[in-house]
C-alpha cells in the first residue's frame, strides 16, 4: 500500500514543492487510518465536517487543484507534481468526500461549462465550500438512463424541475447537484436531455435518505417540486445533456479504475500474486481449514482474487499502451462483477451454518451476509455490462427493439400501459 | 405441494393462506424486526388455535392425527409460512408433538401434547454440535447415567426457537446409544444464549448443558433406544423446513414475474428481455423440481417408506441450493429497489440463505446420501 | 422394468386376447436384451431387417394397429388391449425402429390425411413395408423451423421440391418422409408451408449419412434437386403445413415424454427413489469412493436423478389430472436438460483423468467424453425450451424483434447480407 | 500472451502462426486422426527446426537460450499451438531441454541436447503415478540404490508423448529424496502402455519400470537432491499447459463469434439475442482473465519469482475450468453442425476436457493453493 516516496527522479524545483508539502501535510492533516476508517460514510457528520475543513485547509496551504488551470483557483502545475503530493499524501487522511466533486463534477465542468460557471464553481470546490452528488438515476429509470422522466421546462429567466431522483451518493450533505433532466420530449430519448447545476438547498427539493438491507444510509432520493434553476446553470448545451453525461460516466469510471479518489492508493507496479491470509484465518476460526470441502472453496478464492487483480492491471495497462482497445474496460469490470458474486458464495459456503447464526460479536455472519448483500447493481448492472461487452468490445450486433427505442421520439416510446405517464 | 392433494388438503391450504396473509404478513415480520421484539406469546398461541398440529395429536387429546396426513398436512401448512416468511415457531413444536404422542408415556403425552397443540407451551429441540457441518447428526449432548440418575453434557448449536423455548425435547448419547429427554429450558445448569441471526424472522439459540442433573422419568421412550426416533424426526423437521423453503421461493419467484412485467426499461418491460426470462425459466424449472422433490418426500416421511431417508436428503440438497440461487437472482432482478430495507425481498433471500446452511447444508447430505447408498 | 402383467383386472375378452398375444409373442418375437441391445441403430441393418420383418409378422398375426380403425387395417379395440399388449410385449424386442413412423407419423397422418392417404399408407406401417422419418430441419434453418427454406412449386400434376433438409434420422433406410416446404414466400413464414408425403426413392433426393463427434451416424441429410411429388400427397391443406406439424411435433413430444416407443417400459407406477449402484461402482473402480470431493459429485448426481425422475412423473400426472397447465410440460423437459448436461460434468469431474485417458477397453472414457457429446440441442435447444418456459408457461412478453418476424412476408424478412439467396 | 511482449517476441509469434497454419492446420489434424496414424516424425523435426526449443539450449549448442527469455517465448509458441489443436510433442521436449541445460553434466548437455533442440531425439517425463489426483506430485516411479546400481519400479500414468518417445526423463523417489534419470525408451524392463484418449491429437501412456536396472552416469543432477528441479519442472510444464488451453479457448471464441454473425434465425444473426451476447460477453471477460494469469505466471516462472508456484497453479485452475465451460458453450451455439464429426470444434473441445483432468485438475491445485498459503 505505502509505496515509498520516491523522489530520485525529482528536479530541483520538484523536490522544493515535495518537501514543502511533505512538511505542510504532516502539520495540517490527520493521520491516514488504514484499517478502520472508511473513505467516505456520510451517516458520519463529524467525519465529512473533517474533510471540509481539510480542504480547505489545502486550499490555504496552496495545495488544492495542483494541476488545475490558474485561473480556477490552480496551481497551473503539471501532472509530475500531482504524483509528488499524492506519494507524500498516502500517510494522511484526504478529505475523500470530495471525491465526487474532484474526480467527476471538475472534469465534466471544465470539459462543457461556460466561463462563469467554471470561475465560480471550480474555486468553491477547491476551497472546500461544495461537496457535490450526481442527480441522475431515477426510480422509474433504472438502467435506462436516457429514459429519465424528470422534466425541466424554461419558466423566463430559470428552468422549473419536476420529477425525483435516486441512489443520490450523500445527496443529504452536498451543497451542488449536477441533474440530468428532459428539455424536449419529442426527440428521440438521448437528444431531449439537457444537463444542470442544481442548489441543493432550492425551494422545492425534499431530500430523503434510503436505507439499505445492510442497514447503511449513503445514498437518498430527491423530489423535485417546481424547484427553480437560473437560466444560466445550464452545463454545456441545451437538448446537449448527454454529451455532458457521457464525460460525467467516464470520469466516474475512469475514477472507479484508479481508486475511487486519486491518491488513495499510490499505483502499485509489483504484479506479484498474495494469496490472502484473510481466509485461512476464518477457515481457522471456523475449525474447518482441514476440510477438503472448504480448502477447494478457500483455493478457489485465491483463483479469484487473482483473476479479478491481475486482470484488471493487464486491462488499464493493455489499454494505456495501446495493446488493447479500450473497450477492453468491458471486460475487466465484467470480470470483477463476475469474481465479486462468486467469492460471496465461496464465502458463505466457507462460514456454513456459522454464516447464518453467530455468537453476538462474532465474524461469522458478516460472511453469510455477503449472499445477501453482494449484487452487481450499482453502477451499472452485469446485464449492462454483458450488452457492454457483447456489443462494444466484441462487436456483436444490437438488437432490433433496442434500435428502435433509440429512435423514436420520446413522447412516442412504449410505456408501461398500467403506468402510462 | 403434492399435485393429488385430498379436499381437505385444499381447505387446509386455504385456511392457512387466508389466516396468515390476514394475521402474519411480511409487514407484520418487518414489525417485529425493526421494533427488535420476538413474536409474542400470544400472536403463537392464536397461530397454533389454527390446529397447526392437529394432525400429530390423538383425538382423544383433542387432535385428529388418525385422520390426517401427518407430515403431508403439516408441509402443507410449513410451505404456506414459507410464503409470508413466517417468523413463528412451527418446526419444533411440530417435531415436538410428533416424538411425544410416539413415543411419549402416558402421562407426558397427556400433560405435554395438549399444552403444545394450543401453543401455551413451546418447545425446541436440541441436539447437534456445533460446527459447520452440523445439523443432521444426534452429537451435541452427551449422557451420563448413574443410578435413577442422569446427567447432560455439551453444547446443542442453532436449536429453532431456543429463546423462546419453555420445554426441550433432548437428544444425547452415551455409550448405550442415543436417549432423548423432555424437560422444562428452566432446569438448573441450562443456559441458552441467544444468536444473532442472518435470518430475521426466526430465533436460534446455542443451549449448553452444564451437568444438568434429571431423573429417569425424563426419558422420552426407552434409554439407548432413540436412533431410529432420531431419523423420524429429523426426516419431519427435513420435510417442514424443506416445504416452507419451496413457500418462501413461490412468493418471491410470484412477485418478481410481477415485477418484471411491470417494470419498463428501453421501452418494454424488463421481462421482454431474453437473458432475464432465460434465467426466470431455469428458475421455473428448479423450483417445479424442488415442489416434486419436497412432495414425494412428505409422503415417503408420512408413509415411513423405506426411501424416506434418501427423499428428504435429495429434497434438502436441491431446495436449499436453489432457494438462493433464485431468490438471488430474484433481488438482482428488482434493481436498486430490491437493495433497500424497504422492500420486503431481503426477508426472503435471508431465510433462504439460512434454510441453505442449517440443518444441513446440500453437502452434508450429498455425504449423507453416499453414506445411505452403501458408500 | 418388467412389471408384472396384472390380468386379475382382465375381462373374459380381455384375457383371451392376453392370452392370445402371450402365445403368440413367445414364439414369433425374438427377446429383448435389456442390456445391451440398442433400441434403435441405424447402422445395423441386420436389426432393421429383423425390425421390418418382426411386424409384418404382427400383422399377419393379428396383433398390429391394436387401437387404430379396421377401415386402416388395425383392429378398431380400445386401449385396454393395447396395454395389455404392451404387458405381454415387456419380454420380447418389439420392432423398434418403426418408432417414429407409429408414434410420429401415424397421429398425423391420421388428423390430417385425405382419405385415400390413410387408406394407402396406414395399412402399409402396419404391414411393416414403410419405416419413415422426418425432414423438417434445414440446414439454414436450426431452431427456426418456420423459418425452413426448402421450396416446393406446383407444375401441373406434381409438386417440384428443391432445397436441403438435415438430421433426418434413419433417412437413408426409411422408405418414405413427411417434409415440410414453403409453397407461398410471400406471406409471413408460418402461412406458406405445405406438408408433403415424398417417396425416399424418388429420382433427384440424394441422401447422406451424418457423422456425429461419437462416431455414431444416425441422422442424414437430403438434397432435393427437382424431386418430384404427386399433387395428393399433400397433408393438410396447402399453406397449412404449420397445423400439420405442430401435431407431428406434439406427437413427437408425447412419444418422447412416455419413453420412444410406446411399451418400451410400461408405466411404472412408483414413485420410489432409486440411487443407482452406477456411480458407487464407477467410483470404486476409480479409487476415489472414499474422497471427499468425489462424494460430493456423487450424491448431487443422485439428487438429480431424482429431480429428473420425480419431475418428470410430477409435471406428466399433474397435466393428466389438471392439476397442472399443459404447458407444464415445458419445465420438465427444461429441466431434464439442465439435470442432463449437469450430470455430464459430474460424471466426468469424478472419473477425472481416467475420463480423458483410460486403458484400452476400460470404462473411463465414456464418462469424459460426456462432456463433449452430451450437449441440448436435438429436439430444441435449451435456448429454445427457455422461452417455451418463459413465454407459455411463464407468460412472460416476446420481444419485438420476434413479433415482427412472424408477421412479415417471408421474402422480406431480414437474412444474412452475405449470404442473401 | 503478455501484453508487453518485444518485437522479437511479436516476430516468435507470427513466425509460429504463419508456419502451424501452414504445416499443422487442424486439418492437418483430421487427417492423422481419420487415418489413425501417429504424427510423423518428419512433422515433428520440421517444426523443431523452427527454433522452437531454442529458448531452453545455450548458445554454445546451438540455442539462443542467453537472449531469449525462455518460459514466455516458449508459452508465446505453446499459445499458437493451441489455435490449432497441434498435435505435436512441444510440452514435454521442452521440459526435457530445460531440465538438461539446467541440471545436466556436460556430457548430457552436448548429445542430448542438440538432438533434442533438432527434432531428432524425442523425449517424454515421467513422474506422476495413477489416479483421479495425480498429475502434481512425484510418486510414480520408487528408486532403489545399490552400489552403483540403481533400480527403479513403479508406473508412471498419463505420460505425455511416451508412445513417441526415445529418452525418458524419469522422476524417482527414494528415502533421500527425489532423484532424476534420463535413459532410452528402450531401456529393458520398460513397458510403454498406449492409453485411450479423449484429446485426439496427443498420445499418452502409462510407463511401467519393472526392476528397470540402469547405472549412476543416468542421473541427472545429484541423487536425492532434485526436488526443486521436479517443481521448475512442473512449473515450466503448466506454464506451457495453460498457455496452450489460452490459445484453444482463443480460436474456438473467434470462430464462434464469426458463426453467430453469420448465422440467422427469426429473422436476425443469432448473434444479435440477449442470451447468446450476454453468455458470449461472460466467457470473453473469463478468457481475458485466463491471458492475465497465464501471462503472470510465465513471466514468474521465467523469472523465478517467488509466487511463481502459486501463479502456475492458479493459472490452471482458471484456465482449466473455463476452456471446458466457454467451448462447450461455443459447440453449443453452433448447434447441429457443431455436433458432426466434421466440425473441427470437437477437436478444441477434447482437448479443452482433457487438459483441465490431465497436470492437476482445478481441485487438485486448489488443494495445492492451500498447501502452498500454509493452511
Amino acid at each position: 500500500m505505502s509505496a515509498t516516496p520516491d523522489d530520485t527522479k525529482d528536479n530541483a524545483e520538484e523536490h522544493a514543492f515535495r518537501l514543502r508539502a511533505r512538511e505542510w501535510l504532516r502539520t495540517h492533516l490527520p493521520p491516514r487510518r488504514l484499517q478502520d476508517e472508511p473513505m467516505m460514510d456520510w451517516a458520519d457528520k463529524a467525519l465529512i465536517a473533517r474533510d471540509r475543513e481539510s480542504q480547505r485547509a489545502l486550499w490555504e496551504g496552496g495545495l488544492a487543484g495542483i494541476t488545475l488551470p490558474r485561473e480556477y483557483g490552480g496551481l497551473g502545475l503539471d501532472r509530475r507534481y500531482a504524483d509528488i503530493y499524492y506519494e507524500e499524501a498516502q500517510p494522511y487522511r484526504l478529505p475523500w468526500h470530495f471525491g465526487n466533486a474532484f474526480n467527476i463534477v471538475l472534469p465534466t465542468l471544465l470539459a462543457h461549462g461556460s466561463e462563469e460557471l467554471k470561475r465560480r464553481y471550480v474555486p468553491a470546490i477547491l476551497r472546500g465550500e461544495h461537496l457535490w452528488c450526481q442527480l441522475l438515476s431515477e426510480p422509474s429509470g433504472g438502467s435506462d438512463l436516457a429514459g429519465l422522466t424528470t422534466r425541466a421546462e424554461l419558466r423566463g429567466d430559470h428552468w422549473l424541475l419536476n420529477g425525483s431522483k435516486v441512489w443520490t451518493t450523500g445527496g443529504l450533505d452536498c451543497d451542488m447537484g449536477i441533474c440530468l433532466a428532459r428539455t424536449d420530449p419529442t426527440v428521440p430519448k438521448h437528444a431531449g436531455l439537457t444537463m444542470f447545476l442544481v442548489d441543493m438547498t432550492s425551494p422545492g427539493l425534499a431530500i430523503n435518505p434510503i436505507k439499505l438491507i445492510s442497514g447503511t444510509v449513503d445514498f437518498c432520493q430527491e423530489f423535485f417540486d417546481d424547484v427553480a434553476v437560473p437560466a444560466d446553470h445550464v452545463l454545456g448545451e441545451v437538448g446537449g445533456g448527454w454529451a455532458v453525461a457521457s464525460t460525467q460516466l467516464g470520469a466516474e469510471k475512469a475514477s472507479m479504475a484508479r481508486g475511487w479518489y486519486e491518491g488513495l492508493a499510490a499505483a502499485v507496479e509489483s504484479d506479484e500474486i498474495e494469496l490472502k491470509d484473510e481466509y485461512g484465518r476464518m477457515a481457522r476460526s471456523l475449525g474447518v481449514h482441514e476440510d477438503p470441502r472448504a480448502r477447494q472453496l478457500i483455493g478457489e478464492a485465491f483463483v479469484l482474487d487473482a483473476v479479478h487483480t491481475l486482470t484488471t492491471r493487464r486491462v488499464s495497462a493493455g489499454i494505456r499502451n495501446g495493446a488493447l482497445p479500450p473497450t477492453a474496460g468491458t471486460l475487466s469490470s465484467l470480470l470483477v462483477a463476475l469474481c465479486d458474486v462468486r467469492r460471496s458464495a465461496l464465502l458463505s459456503g466457507i462460514s456454513g451454518p456459522a454464516g447464518v447464526a453467530a455468537k453476538p460479536g462474532e465474524e461469522g455472519l458478516q460472511w453469510g451476509m455477503t449472499r445477501v448483500t453482494r449484487h452487481r447493481i450499482g453502477g451499472g448492472t452485469t446485464e449492462m455490462q454483458r450488452n457492454g461487452v457483447a456489443e462494444r468490445h466484441l462487436g456483436l450486433p444490437r438488437d432490433e427493439a433496442d434500435i428502435a427505442d433509440r429512435t423514436v421520439p420520446f413522447n412516442r416510446r412504449k410505456v408501461n400501459p398500467d403506468r402510462a405517464q | 405441494m403434492d399435485i393429488n392433494i385430498t379436499e381437505d388438503q385444499r381447505m387446509l391450504q386455504d385456511a392457512t393462506r387466508r389466516y396468515l396473509e390476514a394475521r402474519a404478513p411480511v409487514t407484520y415480520l418487518r414489525q417485529l424486526v425493526e421494533a427488535q421484539t420476538p413474536m409474542p406469546d400470544i400472536a403463537w398461541r392464536e397461530g397454533a388455535g389454527q390446529g397447526w398440529l392437529a394432525p400429530f395429536v390423538p383425538e382423544s387429546l383433542g387432535g385428529m392425527a388418525e385422520s390426517a396426513q401427518g407430515a403431508i398436512d403439516a408441509a402443507i401448512v410449513a410451505e404456506e409460512m414459507g410464503r409470508v416468511v413466517y417468523p413463528g415457531h412451527y418446526l419444533p413444536n411440530s417435531v415436538l408433538a410428533f416424538a411425544i404422542a410416539q413415543w411419549g408415556s402416558q402421562a407426558q403425552r397427556e400433560t405435554l401434547l395438549p399444552a403444545l397443540a394450543a401453543g401455551e407451551q413451546r418447545g425446541a429441540w436440541c441436539f447437534a454440535a456445533p460446527g459447520v457441518d452440523s445439523g443432521t447428526a444426534p452429537d451435541g449432548v452427551r449422557l451420563e447415567r448413574s443410578g435413577g440418575q442422569i446427567t447432560l453434557r455439551g453444547v446443542a448449536a442453532n436449536v429453532q426457537s431456543a429463546p423462546d423455548a419453555d420445554l426441550l425435547l433432548v437428544t444425547a448419547t452415551d455409550g448405550e446409544g442415543v436417549t432423548q429427554l423432555l424437560l422444562p429450558a428452566a432446569t438448573a445448569g441450562i443456559e441458552v444464549r441467544a444468536l444473532d441471526t442472518l435470518d430475521l424472522g426466526r430465533r436460534l439459540a446455542d443451549v449448553e448443558f452444564r451437568d444438568v442433573s434429571v431423573t429417569a422419568d425424563a426419558v422420552l421412550g426407552a434409554h439407548g433406544a432413540a436412533a431410529d426416533c432420531f431419523e423420524q424426526q429429523l426426516q419431519l423437521a427435513l420435510v417442514l423446513h424443506c416445504a416452507e423453503t419451496v413457500g418462501v421461493i413461490d412468493r418471491a419467484l410470484e412477485f418478481t414475474l410481477d415485477y418484471v412485467q411491470q417494470r419498463y426499461a428501453f421501452g418494454r418491460p424488463i421481462g421482454s428481455f431474453q437473458a432475464l426470462k432465460h434465467r426466470l425459466a431455469d428458475h421455473a424449472a428448479q423450483h417445479e423440481g424442488g415442489k416434486a422433490l419436497v412432495a414425494r418426500a412428505a409422503k415417503a416421511v408420512q408413509e415411513q417408506a423405506a426411501d424416506a431417508a434418501v427423499a428428504v436428503s435429495i429434497a434438502k440438497s436441491h431446495c436449499g441450493r436453489w432457494a438462493t440461487e433464485i431468490i438471488r437472482d430474484c433481488l438482482h432482478m428488482h434493481g436498486g429497489i430490491g437493495m433497500t430495507w424497504e422492500h420486503d425481498i431481503q426477508f426472503y433471500l435471508r431465510r433462504a440463505v439460512s434454510n441453505e446452511a442449517l440443518w444441513g447444508s446440500p453437502a452434508v447430505h450429498h455425504e449423507r446420501l453416499c453414506r445411505l447408498a452403501g458408500l
